[in-house]
């Protein structure tokens, strides 16, 4: 009893509500500051450009984005934004997409696929080199011997997996830096806090340093640090990755020495990307973000800048 | 008559109690055995080590010559041995069909042939005399088909040894008669029949032999022809004749005095379930409800409990009505209500006894005024003795106790809150008759306080002894009121039988 | 006598052990120091980090479950909890305010919990799953789904300050499981809520408030889940609305089972729940002290609830007693 | 007797009318939303859930509960990863191994269910915490399945017209409701484990198989949630650690709303199928709305379940009055 639908897929730019340009966005999640500024930005940029967002929100779950971007296709969308979880199980949906002539842009990490005309474009960080970056930094910074506690992210998470083989990779040529203990914190403030608070009495004084994945944990680890009349920043070295804005505002107040930026305001380069990709015009296949380092050196300038 | 199943020096302990103490016993081919005792003298327990239930912890079985040892009743059933056990233990979310063949189905390959599985359980209930929907959920029947099923179940296998526990405690006579003509012509066709009850009636029309046990002990077997009912007793309750005389006197109850009506049920009616009914409930009389089975006598009950709130008409509580719209309101009008069945509507099985009994009282009390510990403990020690029942104690879990000890508990429940009416539907399910005796002398104290009683029974001879007045229900609705002369077990089934 | 012995001695014997394969295998771990007016040391971040989260939680827990329910909604509550008293604070509101406000409303949802089971007639595991969907978004919704970090000394006091040397959060908890120990067993609710867990219909029939009950702990549960959510977003300072509380409610359930109170309703133990609670913390902290990589911790970590679990078992220590004493054939 | 028939499976009607008007409904607001693309995504997006909610069902009716079943199908995505591209497994082999291994996981999470009474809950609590951990050790990160066999199989399926195809993993949730169906109601199994939910003690005293009955249930959960795994392989051509996080509590609501009671005993295979298509349904209208930001969407999801339970019950009370 269903009534015979139109043929899905865009046709032409008519498509969507009123001949205005519709395109799905398919987040993983909202389940940290970072992926919410992500998604903040890619929603200003729509409503700046005036072009309608179906917006998904996955709750962390691969298969509620493929399906949200089955929906997508359904409804007829001229482009998808897609931030995918993990590397891998994309090439099916992505085929569906190539069928229904609908381009897809890949932010903030990409996918493997054989075929690399499935996508249009991957605006991404390089999670392995923001682990290369923090661990270079780290090492200069203890002159080559340290006690470091890493605090990683969810289990199995890309992010964590990535920062971590980048981080231990920069290891491998200090010898003297020795990591005691790597737990998860979960990319929490509260795990990373608790976590730092057990190792603490465990290490106690031999921790000199603290690598954590994301700012949150090290946020978390610096109160630890505190309760426990450690000076963080000072006679332990707390560097961590995404460049929040407090991550910022901690470093101004010297109680965290370094964060690698990994910027999530991809909104303006992902639309940049698909308009161009509309005009049929040819694009690079991968965009990377250039992710830059603020310590005390270049923060208190660059926290203005900070729109998150 | 050879001896089919033996049973050698059984025993069985629940932690350091021990629950039989050397059980030996013989059941022939082609007979039909009684198992007599006192509640909680072990009845129960040895049928359950007899089929697998409970490991002894030891004794030997033979059955047919073999020894067996069944570690589940599955493996008793295989063996050749069918049971009813005490309670319904049934499965209330099946159909009547699917319970009583379940297990036993006809297959077709690997698939079940649902039409000949409602055509055998038919036939099963047609031969107990029961007609009824059998792809009805046996949860929505009353407890005397439930029961009906049971028995039906044990009958559809073909057995070697048949055992069931108290299976007539929800029958009433006409069943009764039907299953009683079944079992005789089970054990001339050679089966071994091992059958429980507390009527002696039942006991002395059916049984060849009759066992007894006592506080797990074995007393003896005698030929039932040769053993007088008094002796009977006496064996059961460990004392002389002259001791079971007076047991059996006790069951003489004396009226209370009459102090004109307390509660009066006009029209009372729930739509397309029962009614209309009226009459009146005096204080220190007792008032009986008779029919067939599910003629609406606990439809009555659970509408004046507020269970199921009557859709019109009214009860009064000395000339004020009163709403009965839940089981609190009945309780604050005055009313208590002892249910028929005891493992869904009554028992807490992993509470205390001592719990089991203040429950009521506390309900009624609030939470907020808790009943001292002392209180608690003297109530229900009370009870305990005054009823005697059969517990190691006040905080021994209530899930432990015998089936009729469990019912003692539930009676003292409702006999502590002190009721103006006390709603009974088939409190005496179970008992043994020293305890009847106790009970209805309990209750002619309770009646001479001034409390009214609506007392329901399969029984109709117990009706007839107690009630002062007796509505007899035919259909779901009220067919006649007797009272005081007219009262007789004649005038009673002629009523019930009137077209 | 019985009931107080039965369900605290296994998994006080499991905690035992843990306890001392941690002080062969990390030494120092017993070590407890005089710091800064407070005591400082593993145990004690044992205890403090136990009652921020799987003790408070628990308490509300063994009342749900022993009324034959659950409550799923717990880790969500926690997030509205600490998003209210962290916008609350931001906004000027005092502290009383703040506590008070996110406790009410805790309670509140806790309440609704309460009102689809009992009342609606949901099944627990649905009705509160619904309210941990809603729940973490009203979290969210609140906060704008942007993590809220606060400075305001008299919240930030809860989970970081001290009493009598002792982390605020270890006697909050003791007193609060002290409190509801006496209000349950000093009334008769105690002993309502155990009756509704074993047999419902019977209980009703009783003539017990068997709705009010569950109204009551479920309604109980959303506070303790408020407590719990203000003791974490006082902790770091902050409340996170996405992340809080996620999958604690599992912590919560495994310790109110382990304590000695069963799924199935009925007999509860609150000293139990917090035994279990803290058997639970101390596995956490020594699978960081014992550097188990993560990817491996919820390995020894499932083995620890078997372990629990069959140590409860009635029916393994039947097993063993057959096994020990082997009766005649 | 037809009136009884029919209240008896009135839950079953109320839902499907519900899923009815909650599409008609959604069809009506959402241009596009009436196709068949979106029916057929609906099944092709919850086979993998589909079959694992079966297996959930299963589970219930007999009065238990399985929260291993996401990690399980996780662990088995990975499991057959690592077998076919690390050991170079034929891919039949290696996915019947998977399926053992989940059969044999459930069936032993069952014995201890059964033999040593520990509420089913915790076990399968503990099932979950070590499949995921047996997961992660096999691969921190998601595995790549490039091979033939999927090149050829994950796109097979029947041609529907206009570019649409009925592929494996729907045939395959299909097939197995199918089955599921008949072994429910027309099996000794399926009957048995209606008994067992209905009451445990009385099945036991009946004779019949309690314990088999349990750990077979257990085994068919478990192998259905590594059936649900490799559908997730073959629709997704990988394995991944943590895929299926919190998939056990939609599997459970499936069958629920589907009309299965959570206290056992009492439920139908084709609720459970309706079930997944009302949480798809439901998933769906909230990607067609598109405009939700997290914090709605949550409270969106919650009340939309609750309406739907809600108006469920509404429908089977007032039907049964009049
Ligand atoms: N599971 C158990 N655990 C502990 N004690 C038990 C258990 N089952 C029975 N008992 C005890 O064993 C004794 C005998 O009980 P049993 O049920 O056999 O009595 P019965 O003769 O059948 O009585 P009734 O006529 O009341 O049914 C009772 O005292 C009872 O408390
Ligand atoms: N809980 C219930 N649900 C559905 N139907 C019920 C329920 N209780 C009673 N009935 C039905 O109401 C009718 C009257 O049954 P009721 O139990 O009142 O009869 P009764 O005279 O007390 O019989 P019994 O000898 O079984 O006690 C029966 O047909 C029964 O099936
Ligand atoms: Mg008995
Ligand atoms: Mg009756």
């Amino acid at each position: 009893s269903l009534a015979a639908c139109q043929p899905s897929g865009p046709s032409g730019g008519g498509a969507g509500s009123g001949g205005k340009r519709v395109v799905g966005f398919s987040q993983i999640g909202a389940d940290n500051p970072w992926r919410t500024a992500e998604t903040e930005s890619i929603k200003a940029e729509a409503a700046k450009r005036g072009i309608e967002l179906k917006f998904s929100d996955a709750q962390g779950q691969q298969e509620a984005q493929i399906s949200a971007m089955r929906s997508f296709i359904a409804q007829g969308v001229q482009g998808i934004i897609l931030a995918p979880k993990v590397e891998t199980g994309w090439e099916a949906i992505l085929k569906e997409a190539k069928d229904a002539k609908i381009p897809v842009v890949l932010v903030d990490r990409g996918v493997a696929v054989a075929d690399d005309s499935l996508y249009a474009t991957l605006i991404a960080s390089d999670f392995v080199a923001e682990g290369t970056m923090a661990g270079e930094w780290l090492a200069k910074k203890c002159g080559g011997k340290a006690g470091v506690i890493q605090l990683e992210g969810t289990t199995g998470s890309a992010p964590a997996n990535d920062r971590k083989k980048g981080f231990e990779a920069a290891m491998a040529s200090h010898p003297e830096i020795k990591v005691l203990a790597s737990q998860t914190g979960d990319f929490k403030r509260s795990d990373g806090k608790n976590v730092m608070e057990a190792l603490l009495k465990v290490h106690g004084a031999a921790i000199t340093a603290v690598y954590a994945h994301n700012d949150d944990m090290a946020i978390g680890a610096i109160q630890a640090l505190e309760a426990a009349g450690r000076r963080p920043g000072k006679d332990v070295v707390v560097v961590s990755i995404d460049g929040m804005g407090f991550a910022f505002d901690a470093i101004v107040e010297g109680k965290l020495n370094a964060t690698v930026e990994c910027n999530p305001l991809l909104g303006e380069m992902a639309f940049a990307a698909l308009e161009q990709v509309l005009k049929g015009e040819a694009l690079p296949k991968l965009l990377v973000q250039k992710d830059r380092l603020f310590d005390e050196s270049n923060a208190a300038a660059e926290r203005p800048n900070r729109k998150y | 008559m050879s001896g089919i199943l033996q049973l050698h020096g059984i025993e069985k302990r629940f932690g350091d109690f021990a629950a039989l103490r050397g059980v030996s016993l013989e059941l022939r081919a082609g007979e039909i055995h009684a198992l007599m005792g006192e509640n909680g003298a072990g009845k129960s327990t040895l049928i359950k080590v007899i089929t697998g239930v409970h490991a002894a912890t030891a004794g030997t079985m033979e059955l047919e010559g073999r020894a067996i040892r069944p570690g589940s009743p599955r493996e008793a059933e295989r063996a050749g041995i069918s049971t009813v056990y005490q309670e319904v233990n049934l499965l209330p979310n099946l159909s009547l069909a699917e319970n009583i063949t379940m297990g036993r189905q006809a297959m077709w390959g690997p698939f079940i042939r649902h039409g000949e599985g409602r055509r055998r359980a038919r036939a099963a209930l047609a031969r107990l005399g029961v007609e009824v929907d059998v792809a009805r959920p046996l949860g929505a029947c009353p407890v005397a088909v439930q029961q009906m099923a049971a028995i039906a179940r044990a009958l559809e296998q073909r057995a070697r040894v048949l055992i069931l526990d108290e299976p007539t405690s929800s029958l009433d006579a006409r069943e009764v008669a039907e299953l009683f003509g079944v079992l005789r012509r089970l054990r001339d066709e050679g089966m071994g029949i091992l059958f429980v009850s507390h009527f002696l009636d039942q006991i002395y029309a059916l049984s060849d032999r009759i066992t007894v046990l006592r506080d797990g002990g074995y007393v003896g077997t005698w030929e039932a022809a040769a053993l007088p009912r008094l002796e009977l007793v006496s064996h059961m309750i460990g004392k002389p004749v002259a001791a079971a005389e007076a047991c059996a006197a006790k069951e003489e109850a004396s009226a209370g005095p009459r102090r004109g009506a307390v509660v009066e049920v006009a029209e009372l009616e729930r739509k397309g379930v029962a009614g209309p009914f009226s009459f009146a409930l005096e204080a220190g009389g007792a008032t009986g409800l008779a029919g067939l089975l599910g003629s609406g006598r606990t439809e009555v009950a659970r509408m004046l409990f507020g269970i199921d709130p009557a859709t019109s008409g009214s009860v009064r509580v000395d000339g004020r009505v009163v709403s009965l719209t839940s089981p609190r309101a009945a309780m604050a009008a005055g009313f208590a209500f002892c249910s028929e069945d005891r493992k869904v509507e009554g028992i807490l099985p992993s509470l205390s006894v001592r719990e089991n009994i203040v429950l009521a009282l506390q309900a009624s009390r609030g939470a907020l005024r808790r009943l001292p510990r002392a209180e608690q403990e003297a109530l229900a020690d009370t009870f305990i003795k005054a009823l005697h029942i059969k517990t190691r104690g006040p905080e021994t879990p209530m899930g432990a106790l015998s089936g009729g000890n469990q019912q003692k508990c539930l009676l003292a429940r409702w006999m502590a809150v002190q009721p103006r009416l006390l709603i009974l539907d088939e409190p005496t399910r179970g008992i043994d008759i020293g305890a009847k005796g106790e009970i209805e002398a309990l209750c002619a104290e309770l009646r001479r306080g001034g409390l009214a009683i609506l007392f329901i029974s399969a029984e109709l001879e117990e009706v007839v002894r107690n009630c002062s007045r007796v509505v007899v229900l035919r259909d779901r609705q009220q067919a006649e009121v007797l009272e005081g002369g007219a009262i007789s077990l004649r005038q009673i089934m002629e009523t019930v039988a009137a077209a | 006598m019985n009931r107080f012995r039965t369900p605290l001695l296994w998994p006080l014997a499991a905690l035992v052990a843990l306890l001392v394969f941690n002080a062969l295998a990390s030494p120092g771990f017993f070590d407890v120091e005089w710091k800064d007016g407070r005591l400082y040391g593993t145990v004690v971040d044992i205890c403090n980090q136990g009652a921020r989260v799987p003790m408070l939680l628990a308490l509300g827990m063994t009342l749900v479950i022993a009324t034959g329910g659950v409550d799923l909604s717990v880790g969500s509550l926690m997030a509205v909890s600490g998003a209210v008293a962290a916008v609350q604070v931001n906004a000027g509101a005092s502290l009383g305010q703040a506590v008070g406000l996110a406790l009410l409303l805790c309670s509140g949802l806790g309440l609704v919990n309460g009102v689809l089971i009992a009342k609606v007639r949901l099944q627990p595991i649905i009705a509160t799953l619904v309210m941990m969907v809603a729940g973490r978004g009203l979290a969210m919704l609140l906060t704008g789904s942007q993590m809220v970090p606060f400075k305001h000394e008299g919240l930030t006091f809860l989970a970081n300050g001290a009493v009598g040397g002792l982390p605020v959060p270890i006697p909050l908890v003791l007193g609060v499981a002290l409190l509801a120990g006496v209000a349950l067993r000093g009334s008769a609710w105690g002993l309502f809520i155990e009756a509704t867990g074993d047999n419902e219909t019977a209980s009703r029939l009783a003539g017990l408030p068997t709705g009010g009950v569950r109204l009551l702990v479920y309604a109980f549960s959303g506070l303790c889940a408020g407590m719990s959510g203000l003791l974490e977003a006082s902790n770091i300072a902050a409340a996170d609305p996405a992340r809080m509380g996620d999958t604690r409610e599992l912590d919560a359930i495994f310790a109110v089972v382990a304590g000695g109170t069963a799924l199935t309703g009925g007999r509860f133990s609150l000293a139990g729940s917090l035994v279990g609670a803290l058997l639970l913390q101390t596995l956490t902290l020594t699978l960081y002290n014992q550097n188990v990589p993560p990817a491996v911790a919820p390995v020894p970590k499932a083995l620890v609830i078997l372990v629990v679990c069959l140590l409860h078992s009635p029916k393994l220590r039947e097993q063993w007693g057959r096994w020990r004493s082997p009766s005649p054939a | 007797m037809n009136r009884l028939f029919s209240s008896r499976l009135l839950p079953l009607l109320a839902t499907a009318l519900v899923l009815l008007v909650l599409f008609g409904a959604a069809g009506a607001h959402y241009e596009h939303f009436f196709s068949a693309r979106v029916v057929l995504n609906l099944f092709k997006d919850r086979a993998f859930l589909g079959v694992i909610a079966i297996g959930m069902t299963f589970v219930i009716l007999s009065g238990g509960i399985d929260l291993s079943v996401g990690s399980v199908m996780a662990c088995s995505t990975v499991l057959l990863a690592s077998l076919i591209m690390e050991r170079g497994w034929p891919v039949p082999l290696a996915m019947a191994a998977t399926l053992v291994l989940g059969a044999a996981f459930g069936g032993a999470q069952g014995w201890i269910i059964h033999r040593y009474g520990i509420p089913a809950f915790l076990v399968t609590l503990a099932g979950m915490f070590l499949a995921r951990g047996t997961a992660f050790i096999l691969s921190s990160r998601s595995l790549e399945i490039r091979h033939a066999f999927y090149a050829k199989n994950s796109a097979w399926g029947l041609p529907l017209g206009e570019g649409l195809t009925f592929t494996l993993g729907p045939m395959v949730f299909v097939s197995v409701l199918a089955v599921a169906m008949v072994v429910a109601h027309g099996t000794r199994f399926g009957r048995n484990v209606y008994a067992i939910g209905g009451s445990e003690s009385s099945a036991a005293l009946m004779g019949l198989p309690v314990g088999g009955t349990r750990i077979a249930v257990y085994a068919l959960c478990g192998g259905g949630a590594a059936l649900g795994g490799i559908l997730s392989t073959l629709a997704l051509g990988s394995g991944d650690p943590t895929r299926g996080m919190g998939l056990e509590l939609d599997a459970i609501a499936a069958a629920v709303i589907g009309g299965t009671v959570l206290t056992g005993g009492r439920g139908w295979m084709v609720g459970t199928f309706l079930g997944v298509l009302i949480l798809g349904t439901i998933k769906t209208i909230l990607d067609f709305e598109g405009s939700l930001d997290p914090a709605w969407l949550r409270l969106a999801s919650g009340g939309l379940l609750l309406g739907f339970i809600l108006m469920q019950k509404v429908i089977a009370i007032r039907s049964r009055e009049t």
